[in-house]
């Protein structure tokens, strides 16, 4: 399931939805990222996707994972619009029969939305506001999957 | 007519995000050439590295002839979350 | 923070609590090991520690994981008693700057609490109940650290 | 008096999970000893492998002098969460 939203991400209440009703799944993994705050500075994020074409392109990654990966469930919820240092930005959720595979189902689909999602990320910073794009470490961790 | 869709750093070269061309051009290749003449800047971006181009919501590459009413989209390196 | 509890795991709000108050971190990972289900079968787990020693043991672990990992906090909360099928056995929370870190730190707490935490599992399941020890896979993967 | 506790297997084999043994056998040998002539089987589990024991609530190895009112731990292979 992937969920695209300018509505603040509660994580908690979404793993906790996550884990209703497992049967056969002894592993849930989750990656939150946040946004950083910088020490005296009121950073904040703007994020934007292409409606339709984001939520298609990260579902089609989320397929791939579960193939991969032989998932159970997993989910995918990444926050637009402006957001404050604290607020989460993407969660992601897996799900299998074992740690292993949720572990990595989890850095594969994080690292896949770090560097390849159609998602746009403009920092608005006390130097004004800049386009951040993958940076080299990115990069070579979503080249790992290849 | 065409619809096209900025995102990114493309969008604040072009200042706008949205525009319709009306006639619509017949192909992306002719369309590249009506935004670059009315912007040298943002017409150079788009053929800088690792700008894609979606049609109707999918990527292309190359020239590719644009259906009656089509959507394109250029889309800068992304950034994700 | 190490807790050995006998009482249910409530994972949301746990890491609702853990995502409060964070300055500088961008990323949160966890893992959640959940009791299996098999079909037809009404499996029960019996989870047994020694007071005081095992969270020493495992604290000394989360002490270990976040100078390896520099990470900026760290939380296991482990299940003990008797645990029915779904229900959580085992709730690890990282944070750290980056996503990097975050994971790895989880993956090695986990792989620690799986193969060399001072603890025992039973599994009542329908051929009676039988000690459970680490698997030869839980062995080679709390090796990789070494 | 010595206090005596045992996990996981080792507890199904003895059929008990917190014995007191006074007087206090001098060493662990000695208590090994005597858990070994009420019980054969709990004896030769404790020597099976990755039995660790712990005095105190630390890992000991070889034979040790136990101290006046100690906790003697034996802990078979760990099977975490």
């Amino acid at each position: 399931m992937i969920r695209v939203t300018d509505r603040p991400i509660d994580p908690g209440a979404e793993l906790t939805a996550f884990c209703r009703v497992r049967g056969d799944t002894g592993a849930v993994a989750s990656f939150l990222g946040l946004a950083r705050g910088k020490p005296g500075e009121a950073t904040v994020l703007e994020l934007e996707a292409y409606g339709g074409f984001t939520e298609d392109a990260i579902g089609e990654m989320i397929g791939a994972a579960k193939a991969r990966f032989s998932l159970h469930d997993a989910v995918v919820i990444h926050r637009v619009g402006a957001i404050a240092a604290g607020e989460a930005i993407v969660l992601v959720l897996t799900a299998a029969g074992h740690r292993r595979e949720a572990f990595e189902a989890c850095d594969f689909l994080m690292d896949y939305l770090k560097s390849r999602a159609p998602l746009w990320k403009k920092e608005h910073g006390r130097a004004g506001p800049r386009w951040v794009e993958p940076t080299a470490r990115d990069l070579a961790d979503a080249a790992r999957w290849d | 007519m065409t619809r096209v869709l900025l995102f990114g750093r493309l969008r604040d070269l072009a200042d706008w995000r949205e525009k319709v061309f009306d006639p619509p051009p017949a192909t992306l290749f002719a369309l590249r050439g009506l935004i670059a003449a009315g912007n040298a800047d943002l017409g150079a971006a788009l053929d800088g590295p690792g700008v894609q181009t979606a049609l109707d919501r999918r990527l292309v590459r190359g020239d590719v002839a644009l259906p009656k009413g089509c959507e394109v989209a250029f889309l800068p390196p992304m950034s994700g979350g």
